[in-house]
């Protein structure tokens, strides 16, 4: 967790420091998009649990070690407010092949989403409100089961 | 006595981040039956509120987990982060 | 396709633009491991078909375009004389959600290993090979068909 | 004419990258048996190559493919990127 900005090409190369037996790292960014459901977000805040939302980050990412054969998995999730444009998440995972880097990538993602307690609000010409969970992450939730 | 955590909507809704208590409770749902007594705006946010979150001592539960002297209990909205 | 060695963090910079529609960004990193098939690898060469090769990147991409909504797709992939931890290949999608980037990257990285052409050639103790196509390559294509 | 180009494995076990023919050739299939003419190592890594890849004008086919004149023509291996 953090409110600064990361790097997306730092951050790999920390994860893989030189370990050759790399052959694959699939990543994910979270961007704030300027439109959500209709309408326009001047600003988005984050909010977190702290304490329980690093637990939840360590746990997901151990379900993803104990899945796949993972050489190493980079998780960092921002909180404050964030702009349209500005990076939220990343997510980085390195195996030995592309399928199982993909996968647990896409399964960290699923599960941060319905699992990590952090929430949104975003301010709009309506006034602030908060992003409700959606039905859709639920269901992508349900196919790791 | 427990400590309770309110987050994002719920937070605002009843003006509390966070607080302690003392009343003996040994369930989520009593602890969830003494705070509807406050009044009906707690009644919806908390007690009726179908869609509820609980972590006790920051993991996930249901109403019918048990709780003790010192542990954290928090109530919050589905997620929505990544 | 490029000899030269790139950076994941300018690649997404470029790609996204200042574009606050995105919401998503999915990549893919492929690097040279040291050890492949039991045996080590100290170089690995690149060649491909010049001309061919940039037409079926340039195919591939327009296919995934057509399956998903996107944004943007950036595809690079070095050729020449590569060493271990390397980068060889770099997939970046772009889109308004995280399942259309993260399907589309899958999607181009199964045809780039099964449909472009791209050859390696490793050195390792026992003499130069040529690294044969995986079988594992084709049955990945056959689940986007 | 066409132009006939080899690569990777099959470019250093023929010994060439690439060539030009004269002789009138309409199909791959038709090539393939003029080149087998040269002799078994050109018989076995081409025409009896069952995993021969092919393109025409680069793009993929296979040997029932028609070629004309001025056509190129790539035999390799299959392909081994990313």
């Amino acid at each position: 967790m953090q409110t600064d900005d990361f790097d997306v090409n730092a951050q790999m190369l920390q994860l893989r420091q030189g370990n050759a037996s790399i052959g694959a790292i699939a990543a994910f960014v979270g961007l704030v998009r300027d439109l959500n459901e209709g309408s326009t977000v001047s600003t988005m805040t984050l909010e977190h649990y702290a304490g329980m939302t690093e637990k939840s980050l360590i746990d997901i990412a151990s379900q993803a070690q104990n899945r796949w054969p993972l050489q190493g998995i980079t998780i960092i999730h921002r909180v404050g407010e964030l702009n349209p444009t500005e990076q939220i998440v990343l997510v980085l995972t390195a195996s030995a092949h592309r399928h199982a880097a993909f996968e647990s990538a896409m399964f960290i993602m699923d599960y941060l989403k319905s699992q990590a307690p952090f929430w949104k609000k975003e301010a709009t010409p309506e006034g602030a409100r908060w992003v409700d969970a959606r039905e859709s992450d639920e269901t992508a939730l349900a196919r790791w089961q | 006595m427990v400590r309770i955590l309110y987050f994002a909507s719920l937070r605002e809704n009843l003006g509390l981040a966070d607080e302690s208590i003392n009343e003996p409770v040994t369930t989520v749902a009593e602890l969830l039956d003494l705070l509807a007594q406050r009044g009906q705006l707690w009644d919806e946010q908390l007690r009726q509120n179908t869609r509820l979150q609980i972590a006790v001592n920051q993991t996930m539960t249901k109403r019918e987990a048990a709780i003790t002297t010192g542990d954290e209990i928090a109530f919050f909205p589905p997620v929505t982060g990544g």
